[in-house]
């Protein structure tokens, strides 16, 4: 239709990642060939970023529903009731490839986007995480990837104004080349206030707001679906630059619009900017869409209608306005110091029809470009590595001979180690409701004019899944629920992030599958249903696949904000108690990881009834009152559960602990399991407590009292560790900071 | 005393001060935009912290110009009071207000952190309710926040008591590693000469209920509005 | 017409980021750099005017907002085409 | 020896802060600035050394530290006592 366009061939198809049976899936929906702009909406569309094509038939399988879930997946978030008019928003997004390419800006709008996609929803964000994955932390590109992502994240959330109050920082050589900078937010809405991105009413008017367009990213949602190879640092001029000014300004200009009554639909341009929103939300509502290119602000000079739909510039909105609203919304936008332009409106034929300079670029069935984009059931493989990894047993490893040097070891190991050094850089407390700040099991923050609070966590471990992908996801869920019953909260809702290498490739794809069963049991056996999510495939360089890594976000809620709890030890005399079975194993342990540098055995096995019986019961004991701290018991085993109870607390306290011989005592101290929580309970509420235990049917024993300026731990009756808590707390404090300063 | 909370683009802690205003010490308060220029109805205009304009250039160089803020030499002359926390704090510097000027931390990194405060003049409006040398728990959050005045200035702030708050340990010792951006001799705040336009970094929004670890940043408040804090102390305005 | 502006921090002020960067610049082995100091250049495209008088537009910029006379120093090129400064 | 390092966003890249800075002197009344970028000048003092190779020592720094290539183009002068750039 455009003289200056290229000619459509199938190598440029090919080129722009299509098959060439997609290719022809194009032309026998249109009935032609595609012109250049329809390619590129066709290829970002129907890329694995936006289509889901290889995981959609396995997301299927996943608990969306509850009676509390207002919104499930299929939006920009999803929804839980709150209760009392009020409903919480969440979601979590992966900026991997954009973070290993520029890691200051790759991070930096990978907060921008997620940001968007809660307050779309007409949420305001009221909190952030981030999941981050680095290679080997001695590594000096580590240490620059680190520096960036960090600095990146710190600076968009500062200066947007929105609380960083959790998220996980984690190494293991699998990662080098391919890191992962995922992260979530929530937000806060009423009820009656929740926007949905959908072109609902024929004629209203399509808006503009926000940020020019430029050059930014175009090809980014096809680049996030390409595998990483030699010379990938020459895609680098399609980062995408962010303003986290302009963000800030389009969150409040946007809540205000919306709170006239004026919005209809809203969707911010994310992956694959302009093209997704005019084709996603008039196929939501099932409508067409008109866009005039012509209208578009724009930074730069001569850009073509392909690039105007491509691009990625930040900071963008699509807005479906009522008819005969104009020019409120305008004047909201003016006040905001916001460019909001009509450049299009909603059409009853299904089709997205874009001009420019008087010239039709493109028409397609909206339809075409999202629910036919192609889906695929790809065979999937056990990896036939894992019998060798699963028969080794850790057993034969010789025994430590200093217990007290592993453990410090351990400590200091950069996954286990203290991450203060990221979190200070991050505005936690804005909005003052951040009641338990980062550092403790999960962050609690407080829902202002009720009485209520919400607890928030991400959590994964890539080496479990990389051993059982199966048990891996349904661990991934239970810790992360695990960490919410340690801070007193019960588990609303999960969002997740799927990171995973190449689905074309059969036992990634298993790694993947399996995965996702372990994550709908779990979630379905706790109740907690899955209400948003996002899938990164091909995390790999060269060949080279990342741990296989489903990050869990959870979010929980306690009726009193009261009954928030922390993991710290912190009276003299408090008995300390471990709720949950003995069973444990050094295979996928970090113990094995940092002392005999290895990834393999079996996992302990999870009890999804039993996981279930522990945390009631350990909440049940926060919500009578009991209990002065609560430590999941996680990576290191429980010495190391018990020597973070000691240090990680703004005061140190010692604590004497004596555990019953399991085997071996590095089995006892570090061996790993689920289902495990250290607790301290004031001496006068034991009674109490033991009684609750009882009605809960939850394993649990005393192995303990805090106190005194020591940390001593005795397995089978001898004295195996006898650290001061400044041994301690310098191993813990300085073991992560050591690598990045 | 009714209070003004202005918001400039880019500004976040205005909701924050407005809560604790409104809802903990249940003052009038209301919001002022930063094109307004009309403060006649306010008696204590706040100037909260954010990144207003991005803090694009320096931290509050854009909107220590902007109408507001050029409004306040008269608020001020007539009597009234201003506050700036962090951002603001960076604005009145910008805007000539106070002396000095706020430059990256010296750590090259911004710092959310707890922090310490020694207070060292008990004298104005602001601090009336508190000792000399009394030690306040209170944030901070910021990437801009070191003090710099040339000497001489620095000597004539001594000189006047303008120095309210000095970073300090939880003992109250002023020392290196009690400061946490490099601030000069730890200075954490500092008010004009007639005493009535205070600045400093940390967040006494933040520190205002007890929930959140300390209820030290109220103590400046109550001591503006004229509430006894600590045994009554200090006679009501 | 065009003209840049540089803003640099006065001789005396600690310039910790000139001090970082020097210092990982010996890391990577340049010795020779024996001090460095990191500023701001804005560099600007103008309406054509007199040369003389754009020059003192832009120092009135620099004193009411580009540079802060208590930390700040600035100095104000015009630049031909090239970039290359013109002489005042 | 002296020598300034200039280091800009490349063009195309969006530079927010120019954004802000240019509106904010609109605002001020300064209608004639069409266009800003906000750039970095490293200002160094060097080891005294033949011209030519400390051009290339310093490029070097630029690639391998001073500016980032993925968004950040630079350009390296070597100026005489007076500020002023020699050629090259
Ligand atoms: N792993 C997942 N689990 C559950 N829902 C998912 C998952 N991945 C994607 N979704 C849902 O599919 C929809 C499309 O996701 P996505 O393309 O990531 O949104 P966006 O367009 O905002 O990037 C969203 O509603 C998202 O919540
Ligand atoms: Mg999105």
């Amino acid at each position: 239709m455009t003289e200056a366009e290229p000619k459509v061939t199938l190598d440029l198809a090919r080129a722009h990642g299509l098959t060439a049976e997609e290719y022809d899936r194009i032309i026998r929906i249109l009935g032609r060939e595609p012109t250049f702009t329809e390619l590129g909406l066709f290829s970002a569309l129907w890329s694995e970023h936006c289509a889901y094509k290889h995981s959609k038939v396995f997301l299927r399988r996943l608990p969306t529903r509850a009676p509390h879930v207002l919104q499930g997946p299929g939006e920009n978030a999803g929804i839980v009731d709150l209760g009392g008019g009020l409903a919480l928003v969440l979601k979590m997004e992966s900026h991997n490839h954009p973070s290993f390419i520029e890691p200051f800006q790759g991070a930096a709008t990978g907060v921008g986007g997620i940001l968007r996609d809660i307050f779309t929803m007409g949420a305001r964000p009221i909190a952030t995480l981030d999941s981050l994955r680095f290679g080997d932390p001695a590594d000096p590109k580590t240490r620059y990837l680190i520096g960036g992502v960090v600095s990146g994240i710190s600076w968009y959330n500062n200066c947007f104004g929105v609380p960083n109050v959790g998220g996980e920082v984690v190494f293991a050589p699998e990662y080098q080349g391919n890191p992962l900078v995922n992260v979530m937010c929530v937000g806060l809405v009423r009820q009656d206030r929740i926007f949905r991105a959908r072109a609902e009413g024929v004629g209203n008017p399509v808006f503009y707001v926000g940020a020019k367009t430029g050059r930014d990213g175009i090809h980014g949602a096809t680049m996030a679906s390409a595998v990483f190879e030699e010379g990938a640092e020459e895609r680098r001029p399609t980062v995408q630059v962010g303003d986290p000014f302009t963000e800030k300004l389009l969150l409040e200009a946007c809540l205000e619009a919306m709170a006239t009554g004026g919005v209809v639909g809203i969707q911010d341009m994310g992956a694959a900017g302009l093209a997704c929103c005019s084709a996603e939300m008039p196929a939501r509502a099932g409508t067409g869409m008109e866009v005039d290119l012509t209208r578009v602000p724009r930074r730069e000079t001569g850009m073509t209608p392909y690039e105007i739909m491509l691009s990625e510039s930040q900071e963008r909105m699509l807005l479906v306005v009522a008819r005969g609203r104009e020019e409120e919304v305008r004047k909201i936008f003016a006040k905001w110091e916001l460019e909001a332009v009509e450049i299009g409106r909603v059409t009853d034929d299904g089709a997205l029809r874009v001009t420019m300079e008087g010239r039709l670029v493109a028409e397609v069935p909206v339809r075409a470009l999202t629910e036919d984009a192609p889906v695929y059931d790809k065979p999937t493989a056990r990896p036939g590595w894992l019998d060798a990894l699963e028969a080794f047993d850790p057993l034969c490893l010789p025994e430590p001979s200093d217990y007290e040097r592993s453990l410090l070891e351990i400590l200091a190991a950069p996954s286990v180690a203290s991450k203060q050094w990221v979190y200070r850089q991050y505005d936690h407390q804005v909005g003052i409701n951040t009641l338990v700040l980062p550092g403790s099991d999960a962050a609690v923050l407080r829902i202002k004019g009720t009485a209520k609070a919400i607890a928030l966590t991400t959590d994964g471990n890539g080496r479990y899944v990389f051993l059982d992908p199966y048990q891996g996801g349904a661990l991934a869920v239970a810790e992360a629920a695990r960490n919410l019953a340690c801070s007193g909260a019960r588990p609303l809702a999960v969002t997740d992030c799927l990171n995973f290498g190449s689905p074309e490739r059969p036992e990634i794809l298993w790694q993947f599958a399996e995965a996702i069963r372990g994550i709908a049991d779990a979630c379905r056996l706790l109740e907690i249903p899955v209400v948003s999510g996002n899938v990164s495939f091909y995390n790999e360089t060269q060949g080279q696949a990342i741990l296989p890594t489903p990050v869990i976000g959870m979010a929980g809620l306690l009726e009193d904000a009261g009954w928030r709890t922390t993991q710290w030890f912190k009276n003299e005399g408090d008995r300390i108690a471990l709720i949950g079975p003995e069973a444990v194993s050094l295979g996928g342990s970090e113990y094995l990881g940092v002392i005999h540098g290895r990834l393999a055995g079996r996992l302990a096995t999870l009890d999804l009834r039993l996981e279930r019986d522990v945390q009631s019961a350990c909440r049940g004991a926060i919500e009578a009152g009991l209990v002065s701290s609560a430590h999941d018991v996680a990576e290191g085993g429980v010495a190391v559960a018990l020597a973070e109870a000691c240090v990680s607390g703004p005061g140190e306290i010692g604590a004497e602990v004596a555990l019953p011989s399991a085997g071996r005592a590095d089995l006892t101290l570090f061996g790993e399991g689920a289902s495990r929580i250290v607790v301290s309970i004031p001496a006068k509420a034991q009674r109490h407590f033991e009684g609750l235990m009882q009605e809960w049917g939850a394993p649990w024993r005393f192995i303990g009292t805090v106190g005194g300026d020591r940390f001593t731990l005795k397995v089978g009756g001898s004295v195996v560790v006898s650290l001061s808590l400044d041994q301690i707390a310098h191993a813990w404090r300085t073991g992560f900071e050591r690598y990045v300063s | 005393m009714r209070f003004g909370v202005v918001i400039f683009p880019g500004t976040w802690s205005d909701c924050d001060f407005h809560y604790v205003i409104g809802e903990v010490l249940r003052q009038p308060v209301k919001y002022v935009w930063h094109r307004d220029t009309d403060l006649s109805e306010l008696d204590c205009v706040i100037l909260p912290g954010g990144f207003s304009y991005g803090d694009y250039l320096r931290a509050g160089a854009i909107a220590g110009r902007s109408p507001v803020v050029e409004a306040l030499p008269e608020f001020v002359a007539r009597g009234g009071f201003v506050l700036g926390s962090c951002n603001g704090f960076q604005i009145l510097c910008e805007a000539k207000l106070l002396p000095g000027a706020l430059l990256r931390n010296e750590c090259l990194q911004y710092r959310c952190q707890s922090t310490f405060l020694l207070v060292e003049n008990a004298e104005t409006p602001f601090t009336r309710g508190l000792r000399p040398g009394q030690v306040l728990k209170m944030p901070i959050s910021h990437g801009e926040g070191k003090y710099y005045a040339d000497p001489e200035s620095l000597r004539a702030l001594t000189a006047r008591n303008q120095i309210v708050f000095r970073y300090c340990t939880e003992a109250g010792e002023v020392t290196k590693a009690a400061n946490p951006n490099g601030s000069l001799e730890n200075v954490a705040g500092i008010v004009n000469e007639g005493g009535t336009v205070l600045g400093l970094m940390p967040h006494p929004e933040r520190a205002a209920e007890a929930a959140l670890g300390s209820t030290d940043g109220l103590l400046l408040l109550h001591s503006l509005i004229g509430v006894l804090v600590e045994d009554g102390s200090f006679l009501k305005r | 017409m065009r003209a840049r502006i540089f803003v640099r921090l006065k001789r005396g002020i600690l310039d910790p980021q000139g001090v970082a960067v020097k210092r990982a610049l010996e890391g990577l082995g340049y010795g020779e750099v024996r001090d460095l100091r990191v500023g701001k250049v804005l560099e600007l495209e103008l309406e054509p005017a007199d040369p003389g008088q754009v020059r003192s537009r832009l120092e009135d910029m620099c004193r009411r907002l580009l540079a802060n006379p208590v930390t700040e120093d600035f100095t104000v090129e015009i630049v031909d085409e090239g970039g290359r400064p013109r002489l005042p």
